[in-house]
C-alpha cells in the first residue's frame, strides 16, 4: 500500500474518525481538532494528487478484498479533482468557522461537518456504486443537519431537504439495484465492462441512469426541483451554506458524471455496430436532451429568478441554481454522433475526441470554479449577515466602506461565476463554447452567453448597493461603527480576521484560472476515452 | 395461479390461516378510533409478520421484522397511547412527522379526501407499482459474488455469509452507515435542548400500572432478544443493525416506565456510547496496516485472521450500543418536537 | 542600443512591466487612507518605472526590430497543446503602452491632487493601478485570448473607478457601463473562440494578418464575416461606435482623473486598440478587404465621427460634451485602419496617441475647473480664461487640436486621414473629416469664447492698474485669479505642450507620426 | 547667419508675446512691469523680420518640424515681409512707446496679439511649404481675432465672432484644399518621379514645397473642386466680395493698430494664398484649363464687383475706419482683379503676379498710414503738428488714390500694364481699372470729410503714436520705389519702368480728378439740400457696415436652424423609436420575469415539487418505455 493508496481510504476514514473524536471534545477543543484534520485532509489529498499527475489512477481494495466481493477505492483524475476542490474549500471554510464560531451556529458543527467532509471524500473516492450510496446517504444526512443548525427558521427548509435527500438516494438506490442485476457487480468498473459486453442487460441500465439520475439531479437542484435549495442554502448558518453550495451538491454532480461517462457503456452509442439498440440510444439521447434543457432552463430562469432577489443568502443561493445549469449542458453533445463536426475538416486541429473531453473538462472547470467562487461568495455573505445582522441588500448599503476587503473578495467571486477571465468559470464557458462550436450546438453558445449577462445583472445588483457611500458624514458613520463593534459579540480584530478566508477564496478564484491546462491533464487521467 | 398453490391443499391450510389473521391484524390496526386499540392491533401485525417471514425460512428478515417493526415501532405506538388516548386528529400524523408545521399548511378541519391527499396516495401508489413492474421486469441476473464470497469467508473470522459480508468484505459500507446513525445521534444532540437530553429532564406523564407490570416483564426478554441476535451475528443471521434496534426499543419501554436515569446522570456516558463503535471501528481498521510487516503493506480494514474474530465481536458490541443510543436519541428528539429546542 | 537591456532580460520586460503595476495595486490596497505620502510614493515610482522600461524597449523594438516575448500556457487545446498567455511587444504594442505609460504617470499626478482630501483613496488608486495594469496588459497581448483575457479585466477594475463617488448615479452609470462593456466582452468571447475552433489558436501577426484567418476567409467568407462583426462589435462597444456608445457619456459621473483615464488611454482606447489589432493583425488588411467588411465598417466610423459631434454640440454640460466628443474622435482611429492606405493606417495608428493626449489634457481641464470654480456648465465658463489661466490655456489647446488646427497633434492626424482617404479613393471622408473640423469648431470654440472673451458674470469695479484710456470703453474689472493647485495643473500643462509638441516635431525619428507609418508599413508589406 | 535670422524672426516676436502672456503669473504689481517692459521691447522684435527681408532671398530648412517645413525668403515675400514689418512695427510702437497714462488699456494683451499675428503674417510669407503655409495661415488668422475683439464690446464682439466663423469657413476649405493638394503632391512623386526611386522612401520635405503645387493643382483630377476651395478659402481674408461683412465689422472694432495690420498685412495673406496656390501661368490639359477659365472669370467678376460696390456702400458710411474698410475692399477688388486676369491669361501671369505685389505693397503702407492716422488725427490734429499731421494724412490718401508722383501711381501703372488686352464684357480691363482710384478718391474724400468733422482730443508731446505714423508715411513713399526698383524679379515687371512723361501723368491723375469732381458736386448738391436726406445726412444708417452681413447673417442663422430642426427631429424621431424597442424588450423581460416568480412561488410547495419531481420521473420512464 504505497501513501497514495493509504491516503485514499484515509481521506474518508480519518475525517470521520476525528469527526467522531469531536463529540467528546468541547468546543474550541473542536475548533482545534477540525483545522487539523482539514490540515491533515489537504495532506493525504495532495499525496493522491501527486500519484494521480503522474498519470496513475489510485486504487485499494479494502480489507485486502478485491471486487465484486469486497469494495474497491478508486481515484482517477476526476477524484483528484473533486478531492482537491473539497479539500482547499473544506479548510478554508473551517479556518473562517474556526476564526468566527458564531458562523457555525452551534459547535456541533464540527463533528457534522467533518463527517459531511468525509462523506464527500468517500463518494468522490469510491469505485463501488452501493458505497457510493452510503457516502451520499452520509453527505445528505450531515448536511440536512448542518442546515438545520441555522436555528428554528431553517429547520423547515432542513426538513425539506432530508425529504428530498431521501427521495434522491432512494431513487438512485433503485438504479443501483438495477445495475446489480443486470450486470451483476457493484463495482463500477467491472459493471461497465460486463454492461458493455452484455447488450441484453442495457434496458436495465439504461433504465437505471434515468433513475439515477432523476434522484441525482433532485439532490442537485435542477431547475424544475430545485425549490428546496433556495431556503435550504440560504437559512444555513454562515459557514454552512458555502460548504452546501460548493460542495455536497457537487458530490451528486460526481456521480452523474461518473454514471454518464464511466459506467454506461456510452462508447457503443457512438459506434453503432456494437452499440444500444436503436431504441435505447433514443431514449437515451432524449434524456440527455431533457437535461440539457432542463440546465439551459436553470441557467436563465435561475438567473432571472436571482435578478429579482432582494436578500444576500437567496440571491447566492439563486445563483447556485442558475450554475447548476451549466454543468449539464453538455450531455446532448456527449450522445450527439455529430459532435466531431469539425474535427474533420480542413484547416482545423482537432484531435480526436477533443469535442468530448473538451466538454467535459469544460464542465469540470465550471464545476470547480463555482464550488471556489461560491464558497467564497456565501462565506462573504454569511460573513456580513453575521456582521449586520441582515442580508436585505437595502440595508447593507455603504457596508463597503467598512469591509473593503469583504467586497472586493466578493467581487473576486464575482469573476468566477459571471466567468470572466482569469477563473476557472472562464475556462469552463471557453471549453464549453469551443467544444459547442466545434459540433455546432450553436444553442449552447446562446445560453451561455445569457448565463453570463445575466449572471452579471443579479451578482452586480447583490454587490453594487454594498459600495454605495452612506449618506450620513463620515463622523456619524465612525460613530455608528464603533456602536455596532460594541454591538457584536466578537472583537473587532476576529472580525477583520474572518474577512480573510473569503478574501482567500476570491483570490483562489482567480488564480485557480490559471491551472486550466493542468486541468485538463488530470481530466485525461482515467477517462473514459 | 396455478404455480401459486402447492399441489396439496392442505399444506396451505397454515399459510392461509396465517394470512388471514394477517389481513385482520391489519383491520385492527387501522380500524378502530381508540389509540390503544390501533397500537395493540399494530402490535400483534408485528408478530404475524414476523411469523410469516419464519413461515417464508427467511430467520434474519423474521427477527429483524420482530426487533424494528415488533420493538420500535411497538414502543413508539404505546408512547403514544398512553400520551393522548383519545382517537386520533386527522392531522395529527403531520403533526408528530415534522419538526415544525407551517402555520399556512394548518387547518381546523379539512375533508377527508383532499385533493392533495388522493394526489399523494395515487403518486405513491404509481411510484410503487412503476418500481415493482421495474424490478420484475429486470430480476434476472444472480450476483457474480457467490463464488468467491465462499471461498474467502475464511479469512473473516465469522461464519455467516452476510455477517462476512457486513463486516469484513463490506466492513466498509457498514462503517459508513453506522457513521450515519451516529452523525443523526449527534445532529440530534446539537439540534436539541440540553445535548438532545431534554426530554429526560421533563415530568412524565403518569402509566396506567399494569402497563408498568407489562414493561418490567418485557424488558428482560427484549435485552435477551437483543443479545442474542448480537452474538448470534457471527455465526447466524443478526447482527449489530438488528439488535441495535431491539435495544433501542427496550430503552423506549424503559422511558416509559419511568425506569431510567435522569438526566444529569445519563449525560456523561450518552456521549462515548454514541462514538465508541465507530471510533473503534476506525481503529481497528487501522491497526491491520499499522501491524502489517512491513508497514502499511495491507490495506485498510483489514484483520489478520488471528484477531480478526475478537475484532468483529468487538466493533460489533460498540457498534450495537452505539446503534441503540442513537436510535434513542431521535425517539427522544421526535418524542415532543415542539419543546426540542 | 542593446547594451540598454540585455538581451536575456529583454522577454522579461513586458512581464515586468504588466507586474509593475500590479504590485503597486498590491501595495496600495492594503495602506491606511492617511498614508498619503507613502501612497504617492509607490504610486509615481511604478509609473516613473514604467515610462523608462518603455523608453528602454523603444530604440530596440523599433529599430531593431526585436520582439521581446513572455508567453505561458492558459489553455488547453488537447494533445498536449495549448493556447498561451503571450506577452509581446510589437511597434505597436509599444506605441498604445507608451502612451498609457506616459499618461498613467502624469493622470497619477493629477489624481492624488483631485483626491486630496477624498475618501477610500486606497480603494482608488489601487483600481487605478489594475486599470493600468490591464491596459499595459492589452497592449502587450499577443494573441487574441491574452487580449480578451487583459480586456475583461479592465472592464472589471474600471467598474469601481467609475462608481468610485458611491452615489446613485455613479453607481447607475457603472452599471449601464458594466452592461454594455460585458456584452461586448462576451461578443469579443465568441468571436475568439469560434475563430479558434476554425483557424486555431490566432497569434497576432504584424505582417498582413495570421494565416489560419486567410485561409479561412478564403474557404468560408460567411464565417469570416460573422467572426470580424463579433470581434469588431464587440470592440465597438467599448470603443464607443455609435449604435454602443451610451454607456460612455453617463460615465461621466466618475472623478475627473478616471474620466481623463477612461477616455484617453484605457477603455475607449483599448476598444480601438482592439480594432486595429483585429483588422491589421489578426485578418490582415487585405484580407479584411476581400471580405468586404471594411466598407461597411467606415461607414459606421464616418457616421460615428459625425454623430458623436453632432450630440457633442447639444451638450451644456462640458464633461458631456467632451465625452460626445470622444465618441467622435476615437473612430477616427477606426476610420484610419478602415481604408486600404497605409496613409490612413498611420493615421489611425497615430491618432491612437494623439486623440489620448489631446483629450487628456482637456479632461484635467474640466476637472480643474469643476474643482476650483465648480463650473460644470459651459455658461458657467464665463471669464474663467482671467481666474485660470493656464488651466484655460491649456483647454485652448486641446479644443484647437481638436478641431484639427495645426501645429497640433490633431492636425497630423485630419492631414494623414486625409491623404490616406483619398489615396485609398475614399475621397468623401475629406469631407466627413472636414466636417467633423467644422463641428468641432462649433462645440468647442463656444467653449474657448467662453473662457476668454465673455464677461464673468456679476463682475465689475474699477482696473486697478493702467489709466483707463479715453477711447477704451469702460474697462470690466480684473477678476481675481483663482489658485490653480499644482498637481492638477501641471499634467495638464505637460499635455497641452506635448499636444503642440507631437505636432511640431512629427518629422522626427521615434515621434508617434513616423512610428505609425513604421507599423503601417509593416501591415501593407 | 540666415538660420538665425529666420529663428529670431519667429521667437523673438513670440517670447515676447510669450513673456506678456506668462507675467500672469507674477504678482499684479510685477505683472505690469514686466508686461510694460515687454511692449516697449515689443517693436523691436519685428526687426530681424526686416534684416531678413532686407538681406535678401534665403532658404532655411527644418526637416524635424512639423511634416518637415521648409522656410524662405523669395521674389514675392521678401516685398511683402518688408511691409508686414513696417506696419508691424510701427503699430505695436504706436501703442506702447507712449506714456503710460495715454497707453490703451490692456495694451500689453493688444501687443503680445499683434505678435504672435506678426508670426503668423510673416509666416504665410516665408513658408515654402504646404503644411507650414497652412500653419502660418491658422495661426494668423486665429490670433486675429485677439484683436478684433480687444475692446470686449457689443461691436467688437459681434465682429469677431463673424470673424471667427468666417475663419472657420476658410480654414475648413483651405484644409481641403491643402488635404487634396497634399495627396496630388505626394501621390505622384511615389509612383512616377524617377527622382526618388533610387532614394528608397520619398522625400516627403521635398514634394510638399510650394513651388510643386501650382502645377500640381493643374495636374490633379480635382483641379475645379481645388480652384473653388482656393478661391474661396482664400478670398474670405482678401476681402472679396461676398465674403468681405468682416472687414467692415472687424476694422472699425478693433483698435487702430490692429486695424492698420489688419489692412495693410493681413488680408495680403490672402492675396499670398492666392499666389502661391493657383496655377498661374500653369498649362495643363483642356478640362483643367476650362476649370481654371471658370475660376479666373469667377473670380475677375467678383473683384470688380468689391472694386466698385464697395465705393457706393462706403461713401455713404460715417465711422471713418468703416470707410476705410471699405476703400480696403475696394483696393483688394482690384488686386483680385489683376490675380483672376493671370489666372485668365497664362502668358500674363508673371506680370500680373509682379503688380499685385506692387500694388499689394503700396497699399499696405498707404493704408497703413490712413489707420494709423485716425488717432494720431484726433491726437495731433491741431496747432503746429496739424499741418504735418494732414500732409501726411493727404500723401496717404493721394498714395491710395492713385495720384501722380505716389507709390500709388507706380502700382497702378504696373498693374495697367500687366492687364493689357484682356476684356471683360467687351470693355478692356485696363479701362476699367483706372475707375477704381475715382472710387477711391470718393472714398477718401469723404474719410476725409468725416475725420474733419470728428472732434479732437489734443495731446501734448509728440510720443511713439505720431513718430510710428510718421515712420509708416515716410515709407509708404519710398519703399514701394525702393521695392519695385531693386526687389521685383525681371520678368515680373512691364518691360519699360514708368517714365513721368503727360500721357502717363494724365493717365494718372485723370481718375483722381474725375472723382474730385464727383465729390465737389455731390458736396454742392448737399449744401444747397438738392441730395436726398437719407444720402446728405449718411451716418451707416441706409447702408449698415457690413453691407451683406446682415442678408448673409440671417441667411446663415436660418439655414442653421433648419438644419438643426430636420437633424433634431431625425433624431429624436430615432430616439422614440429606440425607446420604444427597449420599452417593448423591457416589458418582455418583465413578463418573464413575474412569469418565473409565479412559477417558482408555486414551486415552493411541498406539493407541487413532488408533482414536478413525479412528472420528470413519468417522463423519463415514458421516454425509457417507447425509446
Amino acid at each position: 500500500m504505497t501513501t497514495a493508496e493509504f491516503s485514499l481510504a484515509g481521506i474518508v476514514l480519518l475525517p470521520l474518525l476525528a469527526s467522531a473524536v469531536a463529540v467528546l471534545l468541547g468546543s474550541r477543543v473542536r475548533a482545534v481538532l477540525g483545522i487539523l484534520t482539514a490540515l491533515l485532509i489537504c495532506g493525504l489529498c495532495t499525496a493522491v494528487l501527486i500519484q494521480t499527475a503522474a498519470g496513475g489512477i489510485t486504487e485499494l481494495a479494502l480489507g485486502g478484498y478485491e471486487a465484486p466481493l469486497g469494495i474497491r477505492l478508486r481515484a482517477d483524475g476526476l477524484s483528484a479533482l473533486f478531492l482537491c476542490l473539497s479539500a482547499v474549500v473544506g479548510t478554508v471554510v473551517s479556518a473562517h468557522a474556526a476564526i468566527l464560531p458564531a458562523s457555525a451556529g452551534h459547535p456541533g458543527f464540527w463533528p457534522l461537518w467533518l463527517g459531511c467532509w468525509s462523506g464527500l471524500n468517500a463518494v468522490f473516492v469510491s469505485g463501488d456504486l452501493f458505497n457510493t450510496y452510503v457516502g451520499l446517504e452520509l453527505v445528505g444526512l450531515t448536511a440536512v443537519a448542518l442546515v438545520a443548525l441555522g436555528g428554528r427558521d431553517s429547520w423547515m427548509p432542513a426538513l425539506r431537504y432530508l425529504f428530498v435527500a431521501v427521495l434522491g438516494s432512494l431513487l438512485f438506490l433503485v438504479g443501483v439495484g438495477l445495475i446489480l442485476a443486470a450486470a451483476g457487480t457493484l463495482d463500477m468498473e467491472q459493471a461497465a465492462q460486463q454492461l458493455a459486453e452484455t447488450p441484453e442487460a442495457h434496458a436495465a441500465a439504461v433504465f437505471a441512469l434515468c433513475l439515477m439520475s432523476v434522484g441525482l439531479v433532485l439532490k442537485l437542484a435542477l431547475m424544475p426541483m430545485h425549490r428546496w435549495l433556495i431556503p435550504a442554502h440560504a437559512g444555513a448558518p454562515g459557514a454552512v451554506s458555502p460548504l452546501l453550495s460548493a460542495l455536497v451538491i457537487k458530490a451528486a454532480l460526481f456521480v452523474i458524471l461518473r454514471l454518464w461517462l464511466w459506467v454506461m457503456p456510452l462508447d457503443a452509442t457512438t459506434e453503432a455496430e456494437t452499440g444500444l439498440a436503436e431504441g435505447l440510444s433514443t431514449a437515451l439521447t432524449a434524456l440527455a436532451w431533457t437535461l440539457g434543457g432542463f440546465g439551459a432552463l436553470a441557467v436563465i430562469l435561475g438567473s432571472v429568478m436571482a435578478l429579482r432577489q432582494d436578500r444576500l443568502k437567496p440571491l447566492v443561493a439563486y445563483s447556485t441554481v442558475a450554475q447548476v445549469g451549466y454543468w449539464f449542458l453538455f450531455l446532448p453533445l456527449l450522445l450527439d454522433p455529430e459532435a466531431g463536426a469539425l474535427e474533420g475538416q480542413p484547416g482545423t486541429t482537432l484531435a480526436e475526441d477533443a469535442v468530448l473531453s473538451g466538454a467535459l473538462s469544460g464542465s469540470v472547470a465550471l464545476a470547480l470554479g463555482h464550488g471556489v467562487a461560491k464558497a467564497g461568495l456565501f462565506l462573504a455573505a454569511g460573513l456580513l449577515k453575521e456582521l449586520w445582522g441582515t442580508d436585505e441588500i437595502e440595508s447593507l448599503r455603504g457596508a463597503g466602506r467598512r469591509h473593503p476587503l469583504l467586497i472586493l473578495s466578493m467581487g473576486l467571486c464575482a469573476v468566477g461565476l459571471i466567468g470572466l477571465p482569469i477563473s476557472l468559470g472562464f475556462t469552463g464557458k471557453w471549453h464549453l463554447a469551443t467544444s459547442a462550436v466545434a459540433a455546432e450546438h450553436w444553442w449552447i453558445i446562446a445560453v451561455l452567453v445569457l448565463g453570463t449577462l445575466l449572471s452579471a445583472g443579479y451578482l452586480l445588483r447583490g454587490i453594487a448597493p454594498l459600495l454605495l457611500q452612506d449618506a450620513k458624514d463620515p463622523q456619524d458613520q465612525e460613530h455608528d461603527a464603533a456602536q455596532d463593534a460594541d454591538a457584536s459579540a466578537e472583537s473587532p480584530r476576529r472580525q477583520r480576521l474572518a474577512e480573510v478566508p473569503a478574501f482567500v477564496l476570491g483570490l483562489l478564484t482567480v488564480l485557480t484560472g490559471f491551472l486550466a491546462v493542468g486541468i485538463d491533464a488530470l481530466m485525461g487521467v482515467g477517462a473514459p476515452w | 395461479m396455478s404455480g401459486l398453490l402447492p399441489e396439496d391443499v392442505s399444506l396451505a391450510v397454515p399459510d392461509i390461516a396465517l394470512g388471514l389473521a394477517l389481513l385482520t391484524a391489519a383491520g385492527c390496526a387501522l380500524i378502530p378510533r381508540s389509540r390503544l386499540a390501533l397500537a395493540a392491533g399494530f402490535l400483534s401485525l408485528g408478530a404475524l409478520t414476523a411469523l410469516v417471514w419464519l413461515r417464508l425460512d427467511s430467520v434474519d428478515v423474521g427477527l429483524a421484522e420482530a426487533g424494528l417493526g415488533g420493538g420500535i415501532l411497538g414502543a413508539l405506538l404505546v408512547w403514544l397511547a398512553i400520551r393522548s388516548p383519545h382517537s386520533p386528529a386527522p392531522d395529527s400524523a403531520e403533526t408528530i412527522s415534522t419538526t415544525q408545521p407551517t402555520s399556512g399548511t394548518r387547518r381546523t378541519s379539512r375533508p377527508i379526501l383532499n385533493p392533495r391527499t388522493l394526489l399523494g396516495c395515487a403518486a405513491g401508489a404509481v411510484l410503487g407499482g412503476g418500481l415493482c413492474l421495474v424490478w420484475f421486469q429486470v430480476l434476472h441476473a444472480l450476483p457474480a459474488w457467490s463464488e468467491p464470497l465462499e471461498e474467502q469467508m475464511e479469512t473473516t473470522g465469522v461464519t455467516h455469509e452476510i455477517t462476512g459480508v457486513l463486516l469484513a468484505f463490506r466492513a466498509y459500507d457498514t462503517l459508513l452507515e453506522s457513521a450515519v446513525l451516529m452523525l443523526a445521534g449527534v445532529a440530534v444532540m446539537a439540534l436539541g435542548r440540553d445535548g438532545g437530553l431534554h426530554q429526560l429532564s421533563l415530568p412524565q406523564p403518569e402509566v396506567p400500572s399494569a402497563l408498568r407490570w407489562l414493561v418490567r416483564l418485557c424488558a428482560p426478554v427484549l435485552l435477551l432478544a437483543g443479545l442474542w441476535l448480537l452474538f448470534a451475528g457471527s455465526s447466524d443471521s443478526g447482527g449489530a443493525f438488528q439488535s441495535g434496534a431491539v435495544l433501542c426499543s427496550l430503552l423506549i419501554l424503559l422511558r416509559t416506565a419511568h425506569a431510567l436515569p435522569s438526566r444529569e446522570r445519563t449525560e456523561p456516558w450518552i456521549r462515548p456510547l454514541l462514538i465508541g463503535g465507530v471510533v473503534v471501528f476506525i481503529l481497528a481498521g487501522l491497526v491491520g496496516p499499522l501491524l502489517a510487516d512491513p508497514l502499511l503493506s495491507e490495506a485498510w480494514l483489514s484483520w489478520q485472521p488471528q484477531w480478526a474474530t475478537a475484532a468483529v465481536l468487538s466493533v460489533e458490541i460498540l457498534l450495537t450500543i452505539g446503534i441503540a443510543v442513537g436510535l434513542f436519541l431521535m425517539y427522544l428528539t421526535l418524542e415532543n418536537p415542539e419543546g426540542v429546542q | 542600443m542593446t547594451d540598454l537591456i540585455p538581451s536575456a532580460v529583454l522577454p522579461w520586460i513586458p512581464l515586468v512591466m504588466v507586474v509593475l503595476s500590479l504590485a503597486a495595486a498590491v501595495a496600495i490596497f492594503p495602506m491606511g487612507e492617511r498614508r498619503v505620502r507613502l501612497r504617492s510614493w509607490v504610486n509615481l515610482s511604478a509609473a516613473v518605472a514604467k515610462v523608462l522600461l518603455v523608453v528602454l524597449l523603444v530604440p530596440a523594438v523599433v529599430a531593431e526590430g526585436t520582439r521581446p516575448e513572455f508567453s505561458v500556457p492558459f489553455l488547453p487545446l488537447g494533445e498536449g497543446e495549448s493556447i498561451d498567455l503571450v506577452l509581446r511587444v510589437d511597434p505597436l504594442a509599444l506605441f498604445f503602452a507608451g502612451l498609457s505609460a506616459l499618461l498613467w504617470l502624469l493622470t497619477t499626478i493629477y489624481a492624488i491632487g483631485y483626491l486630496e482630501r477624498g475618501s477610500d483613496r486606497s480603494r482608488f488608486f489601487g483600481f487605478f493601478s489594475l486599470c493600468v495594469t490591464a491596459t499595459v496588459g492589452i497592449s502587450f497581448s499577443g494573441n487574441l485570448i491574452t487580449f480578451l483575457v487583459f480586456y475583461e479585466i479592465l472592464t472589471l477594475v474600471t467598474y469601481p473607478l467609475v462608481a468610485h463617488w458611491g452615489d446613485e448615479k455613479s453607481l447607475r452609470a457603472a452599471r449601464m457601463y458594466m452592461r454594455y462593456a460585458l456584452s461586448g466582452g462576451v461578443a469579443v468571447l465568441i468571436g475568439v473562440i469560434w475563430l479558434t475552433m476554425y483557424a486555431g489558436p490566432v497569434d497576432f501577426a504584424e505582417e498582413g494578418g495570421a494565416e489560419g484567418v486567410a485561409a479561412l476567409a478564403a474557404e468560408s467568407p460567411g464565417v469570416a464575416v460573422t467572426i470580424f462583426v463579433l470581434l469588431v462589435g464587440g470592440m465597438g462597444v467599448k470603443a464607443a461606435l455609435v449604435p454602443l456608445h451610451s454607456w460612455l457619456p453617463s460615465a461621466m459621473v466618475a472623478p475627473a482623473p478616471v474620466s481623463a483615464l477612461l477616455h484617453a488611454v484605457a477603455v475607449v482606447k483599448a476598444g480601438v486598440f482592439g480594432i486595429v489589432r483585429v483588422i491589421d493583425d489578426v485578418f490582415g488588411i487585405e484580407v479584411a478587404e476581400e471580405l468586404g467588411v471594411l466598407g461597411p465598417l467606415l461607414a459606421v466610423a464616418c457616421f460615428t465621427v459625425l454623430y458623436g459631434s453632432y450630440q457633442a454640440m447639444r451638450q451644456t454640460e462640458l464633461k458631456k460634451r467632451l465625452a460626445f466628443s470622444t465618441v467622435s474622435q476615437v473612430s477616427y482611429v477606426v476610420v484610419g485602419v478602415s481604408m486600404v492606405s497605409a496613409l490612413a493606417t498611420a493615421g489611425g495608428v497615430v491618432h491612437l496617441v494623439h486623440q489620448g493626449i489631446m483629450k487628456i489634457t482637456l479632461f484635467f481641464c474640466a476637472g480643474l475647473f469643476a474643482e476650483v470654480i465648480r463650473a460644470h456648465t459651459i455658461g458657467e465658463l464665463r471669464g474663467a480664461g482671467r481666474r485660470m489661466p493656464w488651466t484655460s490655456a491649456a483647454f485652448t489647446v486641446g479644443a484647437l487640436g481638436m478641431i484639427g488646427l495645426p501645429p497640433t497633434a490633431g492636425f497630423v492626424t485630419k492631414w494623414q486621414l486625409g491623404l490616406g482617404a483619398l489615396d485609398a479613393g475614399q475621397g468623401w471622408v475629406v469631407l466627413v473629416l472636414l466636417g467633423s473640423s467644422v463641428l468641432n469648431a462649433a462645440y468647442f470654440l463656444p467653449v474657448v469664447w467662453m473662457l476668454w472673451f465673455a464677461e464673468p458674470e456679476g463682475e465689475s469695479g474699477e482696473a486697478p492698474d493702467a489709466g483707463a484710456s479715453d477711447e477704451a470703453p469702460q474697462p470690466e474689472g480684473e477678476p481675481q485669479r483663482e489658485k490653480e493647485p499644482g498637481a492638477l495643473v501641471v499634467p495638464a500643462v505637460i499635455t497641452a505642450v506635448a499636444t503642440l509638441a507631437v505636432g511640431l516635431g512629427a518629422a522626427l525619428s521615434f515621434a508617434p507620426l513616423q512610428v505609425a507609418e513604421a507599423i503601417a508599413e509593416a501591415v501593407f508589406r | 547667419m540666415t538660420e538665425l535670422l529666420f529663428a529670431l524672426s519667429f521667437l523673438l516676436p513670440a517670447g515676447a508675446a510669450a513673456a506678456i502672456a506668462c507675467a500672469g503669473l507674477l504678482s499684479p504689481s510685477t505683472a505690469h512691469r514686466v508686461r510694460r517692459r515687454a511692449g516697449l521691447f515689443a517693436p523691436s522684435a519685428v526687426l530681424p523680420a526686416g534684416l531678413l527681408a532686407l538681406s535678401g532671398e534665403a532658404e532655411l530648412e527644418l526637416p524635424w518640424l512639423m511634416l518637415g517645413s521648409t522656410a524662405a525668403v523669395d521674389a514675392l515675400g521678401r516685398p511683402l515681409l518688408m511691409i508686414a514689418v513696417l506696419l508691424y512695427g510701427a503699430a505695436l510702437s504706436s501703442i506702447t512707446w507712449l506714456k503710460l497714462r495715454d497707453a490703451e488699456r490692456g495694451s500689453g494683451a493688444l501687443s503680445a496679439w499683434l505678435l504672435v499675428c506678426f508670426c503668423g503674417n510673416i509666416g504665410t510669407y516665408l513658408a515654402a511649404d504646404l503644411v507650414s503655409f497652412y500653419l502660418a495661415f491658422a495661426v494668423m488668422s486665429f490670433a486675429a481675432v485677439g484683436l478684433v475683439i480687444h475692446y470686449r464690446d457689443a461691436a467688437a464682439r459681434r465682429a469677431s465672432r463673424i470673424y471667427l466663423f468666417l475663419s472657420v469657413f476658410s480654414e475648413t476649405l483651405i484644409l481641403a484644399a491643402v488635404v487634396l493638394l497634399g495627396s496630388a503632391l505626394l501621390a505622384p512623386s511615389e509612383a512616377v518621379d524617377p527622382e526618388f526611386d533610387d532614394g528608397g522612401a520619398p522625400d516627403a520635405q521635398e514634394s510638399l514645397l510650394l513651388e510643386h503645387v501650382p502645377a500640381a493643382v493643374m495636374d490633379s483630377p480635382h483641379t475645379g473642386l481645388i480652384l473653388g476651395l482656393l478661391l474661396v478659402g482664400f478670398g474670405v481674408k482678401a476681402g472679396t466680395v461676398p465674403l468681405h461683412v468682416w472687414l467692415p465689422l472687424a476694422h472699425p472694432a478693433a483698435p487702430p493698430a490692429a486695424s492698420a495690420v489688419l489692412s495693410g498685412a493681413m488680408v495680403k495673406a490672402g492675396l499670398v494664398g492666392w499666389l502661391r496656390f493657383l496655377p498661374l501661368g500653369e498649362d495643363g490639359d483642356a478640362g483643367a484649363r476650362d476649370a481654371v477659365e471658370i475660376a479666373a472669370w469667377a473670380l475677375v467678376a467678383a473683384a470688380l464687383t468689391g472694386a466698385f460696390l464697395a465705393v457706393l456702400v462706403g461713401v455713404l458710411q460715417k465711422d471713418p475706419k468703416v470707410v476705410l474698410a471699405y476703400s480696403t475692399i475696394s483696393q483688394m477688388g482690384f488686386i483680385a482683379a489683376l490675380v483672376g486676369v493671370g489666372l485668365l491669361v497664362p502668358e500674363l501671369a508673371a506680370l500680373t503676379a509682379g503688380a499685385a505685389v506692387a500694388y499689394a505693397v503700396h497699399h499696405g503702407l498707404a493704408k497703413g498710414a490712413l489707420f494709423l492716422g485716425v488717432p494720431v488725427v484726433k491726437h495731433y490734429g491741431h496747432g503746429r503738428t496739424g499741418v504735418l499731421v494732414l500732409l501726411g494724412m493727404a500723401g496717404a490718401g493721394a498714395a491710395v488714390a492713385g495720384a501722380p508722383f505716389t507709390s500709388g501711381a507706380f502700382g497702378k501703372y504696373v498693374s495697367k500694364e500687366a492687364v493689357e488686352g484682356v476684356t471683360v464684357l467687351g470693355v478692356g480691363l485696363e479701362d476699367i481699372l483706372p475707375w477704381v482710384a475715382t472710387g477711391s478718391t470718393l472714398l477718401l474724400l469723404r474719410f476725409g470729410w468725416v475725420m474733419w468733422q470728428a472732434e479732437r482730443a489734443p495731446r501734448r508731446r509728440a510720443d511713439g503714436e505720431l513718430l510710428s505714423w510718421l515712420a509708416v508715411c515716410a515709407a509708404g513713399i519710398a519703399v514701394p520705389w525702393l521695392i519695385g526698383a531693386q526687389w521685383m524679379p525681371e520678368e515680373e515687371l512691364p518691360a519699360e519702368p514708368p517714365t513721368w512723361e503727360a500721357s502717363v501723368l494724365w493717365d494718372a491723375a485723370w481718375p483722381i480728378l474725375a472723382g474730385l469732381a464727383l465729390g465737389g458736386a455731390v458736396w454742392a448738391l448737399a449744401a444747397r439740400g438738392l441730395l436726398p436726406d437719407w444720402a446728405s445726412r449718411a451716418d451707416g444708417t441706409v447702408i449698415a457696415p457690413g453691407d451683406l452681413i446682415v442678408a448673409e447673417e440671417s441667411l446663415a442663422v436660418r439655414a442653421a436652424s433648419g438644419t438643426v430642426r430636420g437633424v433634431e427631429a431625425a433624431h429624436r424621431g430615432l430616439e422614440d423609436r429606440s425607446r420604444s424597442a427597449a420599452e417593448a424588450l423591457l416589458s418582455a423581460g418583465r413578463r418573464v420575469r413575474s412569469w418565473a416568480t409565479r412559477a417558482e412561488t408555486r414551486l415552493s410547495a411541498w406539493e407541487t415539487s413532488g408533482l414536478v419531481l413525479l412528472m420528470v420521473l413519468a417522463a423519463t420512464a415514458l421516454m425509457w418505455w417507447w425509446g
